[in-house]
């Protein structure tokens, strides 16, 4: 079999490929920046427009209060996941071929967390006051309604933003070192200086490194858990049909793992291309990736049909007539082009021929997440138009120009924050790859010296691992 | 007397291994193995806690009180905020309603957790803190560097063992 | 360790001061009073020389005889030219002091007096004065000065009112949370409402 | 003037709140400030008025013509909504959503505050110098006036102007009245307006008559119809049935409604008298006669009404008795509209309501004060004047021909021959452009004046067979534009032109007004020695007079030889449809469609707002391909429009209908632009008998003008259907519902 | 208080209900006796829009216009619905029995489901069992609409106190000066005409009585010229709406009534609108009855 990495890479050489991906960017990365930033002021002039008109203008309505605003906020909440989520499991289950690739997930994680974030103010009514939900002890002695979901949301995307930046922080501070030994001078060594922490690697920086890292994980997997089920509090908890569903929070976490590893691909493939990292974001390391999304995939597919099988064969009425005006009321096209693409396309990922080849595989993560994206949609906009009370029912609604633009807005604003992450921080561990090579070149070394034991070296490439 | 501080770098982790050991079993007068040799690796090597003498990790301790402290006084706090936001009615549920101050409780205990782990990390692992004055580069890249403390009639010792292991390069410094 | 001990004490004081800070802290009754701004009236009328006690040379008149509807009314009501005239006209004493002159300029010309609203709370507050005057004046039966001293402060040393008091929800609340009898007789406890929706408009 | 008047005057005054602001939450003053704000107190205040409590006051409300008697909620002088007057036996306390309106009426935008003459603004003096010198210059009958309903002293200083002037010619107008009907009563029953009493009747069967929306005084009959529905009533709940090709407010409220082919409720009538008899109702031999050939059969078949239907009601007419049978607009629009109202009072006769659910009015003791009720012949005979070139001088007060008149009559043209047209305006609506002159009056909120209502039913207690009454309306605040004036004042003044010295010692409508009524004390329910200002406060502070009027009586006084019938027309090839322009409870004949809470608060039928439309039947719309919201044109003989189609189940099929009052053009802001007007294109066809301009006898045909909007309406995407959704809007049937136990 | 009034008062503060403990006797301040509930006659109801109306002219509601009203931004606290007959499938609808019509206000739950959710208790319980809701503490995040089964809350879309034509001088001196007028992004809804209910409970207060029936009257009710919306203290047995709650064994916490069980008793009209989510709704309505022998 191909081997995932290469084991003669010299050391010296991983820092350079590496470090060489911080320096001046090439033109095409200005461009591309320059995208980014107009997409992202179209979203910034449409949210100014919308704060001094009022929400209306976003062709929010009775009873549509809510829209895309809500849905990409999921959808980047769940964009967040794989990010932590996959380096913390895959570090727990010492997968050490997530070495390579974790480092850009977790940042996509973050940036993605910020964009989430930046999507509660945009659909506050009013947003100038939006300290009140904050709990901070004021002269009102008025505090926040601790049982009302958005609460919870708060809570636990505060949380999960915090502690995953601390993560990438921490599993960063040797490549820092790394940096800040190899610039000469310059804002980047002290920015380098100043975050390594004055690490040198000695026995005992790495003995408590190695346990607070592994601690971290092990928050971070019931921490990114409990993120996105409490995110689908926000409708499980609600009354309404279609939103009132019991197996909702497996069903978001499935979907934000789903929807996070179609980004990691898709990263994955751009940064391999755009750095040349060839030689360590591998084929067969994208093969791995692409089987773990068609896996996650197929969990998604599975819940899907577990929540239409529970409402089909319940009594309850609304909750039938959501779903079947789902299927064929006005967002039909939507709701099938969701289906398709996160159901129906992934099957292209069983193709071992085309798991490795890059084009399909970009397209396909791209569609997936086209299909993540709706899904949130559907969640909310159609149970809003044809709830419990059929005089409010509105089936005509359709979210205006200014809420498009927001919402692609913040594409531009995520990619913004990325592109500047790469070109600032190693967005490939450095140290971890070392890591990576030594283990692998120990294992063979040790194949080779007795070829009957296998077994072993395994167990000594394991605990190596940690 | 004063103290002198060296700096051996080595090409692979199986000649800083040999010299660790014979520094170890070697006991020279003025030099303390346990306590003025340290390990500088590029990577993390567990293997040097089996010859090194293993050294123990606090760290959990920290991630241990921290969730604790934290949940409990979110709890604390959160009912307490409730009983006095003029205490009103919501929905026909209790003012202090355990189901959703649980769900709080939960992050609460996972966001002190996590903080006070990296709090003591810091802590036990003596960061930040200013570079001793032996650091190379090499060490971040791909060399293991021993740095040792000795007194200057063990310096000598240490050094012919170090270059006998065939050391790339011994820095030396002499120590305040 | 000497980190670790000093790290233990510095959360366990954050955690506990905020929340400290959140649940335990009630302002006084009467905060130190913050006097409002200066405010320009058409006419200086001097508080202290109508309701200020007689040692000041005041006339110790209750508030409730010019500001007559506190009693009946959500508002205290500013009086009618009609009534400061009541009086003046037959006042001879001070009939040509300057302010008085402007008084009786104003009821020849049968105009109101344009005055400047002093403890003017957010237009989405209900504050009502019955309620206030009937449960403190009429029931418990304290002194008129102290009754409305509880938000106006001490106007009865002022000359042209100013607001004395935060006026603030906090500080309303910090009252509202006091307990006091229901009545003279009783011995029984209660306190003001503690509905958003009975100030909020 | 008193002391207490001159309080009040100054009380009128509008002042800075009294430390109770509006409040903008979000925006406006949301923080602490001080001296921002200035608090005007009152110089003087009667005792009655405490800052920050309101005040109400009795007045009567002038939204249309029932005269309901409500109050006015006063705050810092603004008068701020409309409840209704306890004590009124009009409306008993209780308001429609025209009357609550009136405060939009009253604070609107679009008023005319000035004088104007031919387009520019004049003073008051300039205005009456000009109509002063046109009056020279003519003779007495050149001069015309046009009203709508109008009584009280303000229809006396009219008559005694007219009188001044040597001129007759007062006519009244009102775009939609029963006057055909006031003419089959008298025939039948010897009055006019008898009083209905639905509230006594077992059953009440009604061709067409709105009763509980636009009706004569929807809201006194809405409260009737309250007592008639109680199942804890004696009589038990009573029921309705409703007879009309387009359903009405009324309609939707029956317990069956039934649609008939529009003219044809003579026959029906006729068809329920011969039913009842086969189910043993005794008939006079000659109607009997009459009567006979009106079988199940040929009624079904002419009316469209299956017989079982016919029989079912028949029967039911029998047993429930007294019954009440009503003819409304659906029955009266059409040539023949006399002998429909006719054939069904003939209906009342013969099941004996005449006298038991037909109860004798009384009429005003002072004829002068009596209303001169609208109708729509007058309009039709002051046409003819005008396009003689009759009248040279023409006066318009309240009401709006321009608009509402059928273009096919010219109206517009023949107004240009009076070489002076003075307008008393409150918009500056159709009729008020093409004046010459403009006089801007005073809101109902502003003004003195007195109302006799023309329906005036008796409170318990008094003698109904005399009980008539006078209200008041009195103003609530001081006037929002100091250069409007009340019509009294107005028609004083103009008085004052010709008859100086009768009228010297009143400097005023108000001063005119108190000595009327102090005069006449003793008739207006006072004693001699009562003291002038007391009663004088009493009364208005009352706001209802009663007076003890000539009692009438009503008897049947129909013979089969009334009872002539038409045969029922057969359907217009080149215009299929029948057009039936639908008055609704809101917008009536539209005078005020420009107040938006009126726009904005949907028909109760179609849930439309801010619009007009078209309702058509499903089946004829299936036929044609039409889908709610197609732009339909709508083409009669004189004239067309376009607008949006409703596909609307309570319709005949053979029937569209489309609500008047809307398409105005520069009556305001909010009026104009909103929807077509459908009075443009009636045929000018009239009542036989009185007349009238028949409204229901436009043919029409329709087409799609291709065009198509998304109807902005109430009602959500599925309608009027509740998709199957347990317990929303429960209906049951009354042989399931134990009444026994109910408070 | 804070944290030692919380140990002290636990027991209190685990109340699950407030209908339990006789209403909303809220533990600090002394207990209220009134729970504000409705009983609206649908047999009466003819749809002639008066309250509807009333609500505009008490409340302070924008009338929005065409564009807006297209656009679902309609501010009737109280609307009248119209319901047809559906003779066979969805949408063919009949009109021989004319329409029924149905007038939808905050049903001012008492276990309502708007309440829980508002991020920041902008929409409480009050003692006197309203549903409050304080505009000037709202942010604006639209959960209580979305979790409103009768979708009776509105939204302030656009800000209509400073829109062209909403309120034209002289048109704003109409306003009532008893409660706001709101500005854009603020939830808003019925309030039983909380200014009302205010006024009455202050001036029994004052005279040292409790309310009586009758003190009170919300604009709706006020206007409606059949009087088939009746208003009252529930608590209190003398009042017309407790009696006929009484009368049709209507109980405010239940999610099936008498009617709907036991066959005795299903000759009875009154009944609740989607109870059967439990969110205990205040107002009673009452089955519109048709004869059926014609």
């Amino acid at each position: 079999m191909t081997k995932d990495i290469r084991e003669d890479i010299a050391w010296a050489k991983i820092n350079q490929d590496v470090l060489n991906s911080l320096e001046t960017p090439r033109k095409a990365y200005w461009v591309i920046l320059f995208v980014a930033f107009c997409v992202f002021s179209v979203g910034v002039g449409c949210e100014v427009y919308q704060y001094n008109m009022g929400m209306g203008v976003s062709n929010l309505d009775n009873p549509h209060a809510w829209a895309l605003y809500i849905a990409s906020f999921i959808f980047w909440i769940g964009m967040s996941h794989s990010g932590t989520l996959l380096s913390a499991i895959l570090h727990i289950m010492h997968a050490d071929w997530r070495k390579p690739i974790y480092r850009f997930a977790e940042a996509m994680t973050t940036f993605s967390l910020i964009t989430a974030a930046m999507f509660v103010a945009v659909h506050l009514g009013r947003v100038w006051q939006i300290y009140y939900a904050l709990p901070y002890p004021n002269e009102r002695w008025a505090w926040p309604n601790w049982q009302s979901p958005l609460l919870w949301d708060a809570m636990a995307v505060f949380t999960y933003l915090s502690s995953s930046m601390i993560f990438l922080y921490v599993g960063m501070i040797p490549d820092l070192a790394i940096c800040r030994d190899n610039m000469q001078s310059g804002w980047r060594k002290k920015l380098y200086t100043l975050m390594a922490l004055g690490w040198e690697g000695t026995d005992r920086q790495w003995r408590n490194f190695r346990m607070t890292y592994l601690t971290v994980a092990c928050f971070l997997i019931p921490l990114a858990v409990s993120v996105h089920s409490i995110v689908s509090t926000d409708f499980a908890v609600s009354q309404q049909p279609g939103m009132h569903v019991t197996s909702f929070p497996p069903y978001f976490v499935a979907g934000a793992l789903y929807s996070g590893c179609a980004a990691i691909i898709s990263l994955f493939i751009i940064l391999r291309y755009v750095f040349k990292f060839e030689e360590y974001m591998t084929l067969p390391i994208l093969r791995k990736v692409v089987r773990l999304t068609f896996a996650i995939a197929m969990v998604w597919t599975y819940l899907n049909c577990v929540e239409f099988a529970a409402t089909w064969y319940s009594h309850d009425e609304p909750e039938k007539a959501v779903l079947i005006q789902k299927a064929i009321g006005p967002y039909a096209p939507f709701f099938w082009t969701m289906i398709f693409c996160g159901s129906v396309v992934p099957f292209a990922m069983m193709v071992k021929k085309w798991q490795t080849n890059i084009p399909i595989m970009f397209a396909v993560s791209l569609l997936l997440n086209l299909g993540m994206f709706l899904e949130r949609w559907m969640i909310v906009s159609p149970t809003l138009s044809h709830d419990f009370y059929p005089w409010q029912w509105d089936h005509n609604q359709w979210p205006s120009m200014v809420q498009w633009g927001i919402v692609f807005g913040s594409f531009g604003f995520f990619v913004i924050l990325f592109m500047g992450f790469c070109k600032v921080f190693p967005s490939v561990s450095m140290y971890e790859v070392k890591e990576m090579v030594y283990h692998r070149s120990l294992q063979s070394r040790k194949a080779e010296a007795e070829p009957a034991e296998g077994f072993a070296a395994e167990e000594l490439a394991v605990k190596g691992a940690n | 007397m004063s103290q002198r501080y060296l700096l051996a770098l080595y090409n692979n982790f199986d000649e800083a291994e040999q010299v660790v050991r014979e520094l170890r079993t070697s006991n020279i007068s003025g030099f303390n193995a346990d306590d003025d040799m340290v390990v500088k690796s590029p990577i993390e090597h567990p293997e040097v806690e089996e010859f090194l003498g293993s050294k123990p990790v606090k760290v959990q301790w920290f991630t241990l009180f921290g969730a604790l402290l934290a949940g409990s006084l979110g709890f604390l706090w959160v009912a307490s905020t409730q009983a006095n936001f003029f205490s009103q009615m919501k929905g026909g549920k209790p003012i202090v309603p355990i189901p959703a101050n649980m769900v709080l409780t939960y992050e609460f205990f996972i966001l002190g957790g996590v903080y006070i782990t990296v709090l003591g990390f810091l802590v036990c692992a003596g960061l930040p803190a200013r570079r001793s004055p032996l650091y190379s580069a090499k060490v971040s890249e791909d060399q293991i560097g021993i740095l040792v403390k000795a007194s200057e009639s063990a310096a000598g010792t240490l050094k012919d063992i170090f270059t006998k292991h065939k050391a790339l390069e011994i820095q030396e410094e002499v120590g305040k | 360790m000497q980190h670790i001990l000093r790290l233990f004490i510095l959360l366990v004081g954050l955690f506990a001061g905020v929340t400290c800070y959140a649940a335990d802290k009630a302002p006084a009754l009467t905060t130190p009073d913050q006097l409002g701004p200066e405010i320009q009236q058409p006419i200086k009328f001097p508080h202290f020389r109508h309701a200020g006690d007689a040692k000041d040379g005041g006339m110790q008149i209750n508030c409730m005889y010019c500001h007559t509807y506190a009693r009946r009314s959500l508002v205290s009501g500013i009086p009618p030219v009609q009534k400061c005239i009541g009086c003046h006209r037959s006042i001879m004493s001070v009939r040509n002091k300057p302010r008085i002159k402007k008084l009786f300029e104003y009821w020849e010309a049968k105009k109101p007096i344009p005055w400047k609203k002093v403890n003017d709370i957010p237009d989405f507050v209900r504050f009502n004065h019955e309620r206030h005057i009937q449960r403190f004046y009429f029931q418990l039966d304290r002194p008129y000065q102290e009754v409305c001293g509880y938000c106006h402060g001490d106007v009865k040393k002022l000359t042209v009112d100013r607001r004395e008091k935060p006026l603030t929800m906090g500080w309303c609340r910090s009252c509202h949370m006091k307990d006091h009898p229901i009545s003279k007789a009783s011995k029984k406890i209660g306190h003001g409402p503690n509905d958003c929706f009975t100030c909020h408009k | 003037m008193t002391e207490n008047d001159f309080n009040r005057r100054d009380f009128l005054k509008v002042l800075g709140w009294g430390g109770t602001a509006v409040a903008l939450s979000g925006c406006g003053n949301t923080s602490i400030q001080d001296g921002k704000e200035v608090i005007t107190p009152y110089v003087t205040l009667p005792d009655y008025v405490i800052p920050g409590i309101a005040n109400y006051f009795n007045t009567t409300c002038a939204q249309c013509g029932a005269g309901c008697n409500i109050k006015g909620r006063v705050r810092e002088g603004r008068v701020l909504k409309a409840e209704g007057n306890q004590h009124s036996p009009v409306n008993r306390g209780k308001m429609c959503g025209l009357g609550q309106t009136g405060v939009q009426n009253h604070y609107n935008p679009d008023r005319v505050t000035q004088p104007m003459l031919a387009g520019k603004t004049v003073t008051w003096e300039q205005a009456l110098g000009a109509i002063n010198d046109k009056l020279d210059s003519v003779k007495g009958e050149q001069v015309a006036f046009l009203t709508g309903d109008i009584s009280g002293h303000s229809r006396v200083l009219l008559d005694n102007y007219l009188d001044a002037l040597g001129s007759k010619n007062h006519f009244s107008y009102e775009a939609a009245s029963p006057a055909v009907l006031r003419a089959a009563n008298k025939k039948a029953y010897g009055v006019e307006m008898p009083r209905y009493r639905i509230d006594k009747a077992k059953m009440v069967v009604s061709f067409g008559a709105d009763f509980l929306g636009a009706w004569i005084t929807p809201v006194h009959f809405a409260q009737q119809y309250a007592q008639f529905r109680k199942g804890s009533r004696p009589e038990g709940r009573g029921v309705l049935v409703q007879f009309e090709p387009k359903m009405t407010l009324t309609g939707a409220n029956a317990d069956r409604w039934v649609a008939l082919r529009p003219g044809s409720e003579g026959v029906m009538a006729l068809g329920l008298i011969n039913a009842a008899a086969g189910y043993g109702l005794k008939l006079p031999s000659d109607i009997a006669a009459v009567v006979r050939e009106y079988t199940p059969e040929r009624v079904s078949l002419d009316t469209g009404v299956p017989f079982e239907q016919i029989n079912k009601v028949a029967k039911l007419l029998v047993e429930r008795s007294p019954s009440l049978v009503l003819a409304g607009d659906a029955a009266e629009g059409y040539v023949h509209g006399m002998q429909n109202a006719v054939a069904i009072a003939m209906l009342n006769q013969v099941l004996g309501n005449v006298g038991k659910t037909i109860e004798a009015p009384a009429s005003v003791p002072f004829p002068q004060l009596a209303p001169a009720v609208g109708n729509r012949a007058s309009l039709v005979e002051f046409n003819k004047g005008l396009a003689a070139g009759k009248y040279k001088v023409v006066f318009t007060y309240g009401t709006n021909p321009v608009f509402s008149a059928p273009a096919a009559l010219q109206f517009q043209n023949n107004l240009k021959q009076a070489d002076f047209k003075v307008a008393f305006a409150h918009y500056m609506d159709e009729t008020a452009q093409a004046a010459d002159l403009v006089l801007p009056l005073a809101s109902a909120m502003e003004d003195w004046a007195t109302v006799v209502p023309e329906y005036t039913a008796a409170p318990e207690g008094s003698h109904a067979g005399t009980y008539v009454h006078m209200s008041f309306r009195q103003p609530m605040m001081e006037k929002l534009y100091p250069d409007t004036r009340g019509i009294g004042d107005i028609l004083l003044a103009l008085l004052k032109q010709h008859q100086p010295d009768d009228y010297k010692d009143f400097d005023d409508f108000y001063s005119y007004l108190h000595s009327a009524v102090v005069k006449n004390k003793v008739a207006l329910g006072g004693k001699a020695s009562d003291d002038d200002d007391e009663f004088w406060n009493a009364t208005v502070g009352k706001g209802i007079v009663p007076l003890s009027g000539r009692a009438n009586r009503v008897s049947a006084r129909l013979t089969a030889a009334d009872l002539r019938l038409p045969p029922v027309s057969g359907p217009d090839s080149a215009y299929p449809l029948r057009l039936v322009p639908a008055v609704s409870a809101s917008m009536r004949d539209g005078r005020n469609a420009n107040e938006p809470w009126l726009q904005e608060s949907p028909d109760p039928l179609t849930t439309v707002v801010w619009d007009s439309w078209v309702e058509i039947n499903p089946q004829t719309a299936a036929k044609m391909g039409i889908k709610e919201g197609d732009i339909i044109e709508i083409a009669s003989r004189s004239g067309s429009i376009k607008t949006q189609a409703y596909l609307f189940p309570g319709i005949h099929p053979d029937v569209i209908s489309v609500p008047v009052g809307y398409g105005h053009h520069g009556m305001g802001r909010y009026a104009d632009g909103t929807g077509a007007n459908v009075y443009s294109m009636l045929d000018p066809v009239f009542e036989e008998k009185t007349g009238e301009l028949a409204l229901n006898e436009t043919n029409v045909r329709i087409a799609k003008s291709g065009e198509r909007v998304v109807m902005v309406k109430d009602e959500g995407a599925v309608g009027g259907s509740q998709a199957g959704r347990a317990k929303i809007a429960v209906q049951w049937p009354i042989d399931k519902v134990d009444y026994s136990k109910e408070v | 208080m804070g944290v030692a009034n919380l140990l002290e008062n636990w027991a209190k503060f685990r109340h699950t209900h407030p209908v339990e403990d006789h209403g909303h006797e809220d533990w600090m301040a002394y207990p209220s006796d009134i729970k504000w509930a409705m009983a609206i006659d649908l047999d009466a109801c003819i749809g002639c829009n008066a309250c509807s109306v009333a609500c505009y002219a008490e409340n302070n509601l924008p009338a929005v216009g065409k564009e807006k009203y297209a656009h679902g931004a309609a501010m009737h606290w109280m609307r009248i619905e119209r319901y047809w007959d559906e003779t066979e499938g969805v949408g063919d609808f009949s009109a021989n029995q004319g329409a029924r019509f149905l007038p939808m206000l905050c049903q001012q739950c008492d276990a309502a489901p708007c309440e829980t959710v508002c991020p920041v208790g902008a929409t409480n319980h009050t003692e006197d069992g309203l549903n409050s809701q304080i505009y000037n503490r709202c942010i604006g995040s639209r959960y209580c609409l979305v979790n409103c089964p009768y979708k009776v809350r509105y939204f302030n879309w656009y800000d209509y106190p400073s829109t062209k034509d909403v309120w034209p001088s002289p048109m704003e001196q109409q306003l009532n000066p008893d409660l706001s007028v709101r500005g854009k992004g603020v939830m808003e809804k019925c309030t039983f005409c909380k200014q009302r209910t205010y006024m009455a409970r202050n001036n029994a207060k004052s005279e040292g009585r409790p309310v009586h029936d009758g003190d009170v009257q919300t604009a709706c009710q006020e206007s409606c010229p059949t009087g088939a919306i009746h208003f009252g203290n529930l608590f209190d047995p003398e009042s017309q709406v407790a009696r006929m709650w009484k009368a049709q064994k209507v109980e405010l916490d239940t999610d099936k009534q008498a009617k709907d069980e036991d066959p005795e008793e299903n000759r009875l009209r009154g009944y609740h609108i989607l109870e059967y989510l439990r969110p205990y709704p205040s107002v009673m309505y009452m089955e519109r009855v048709r004869e059926t022998s014609v």
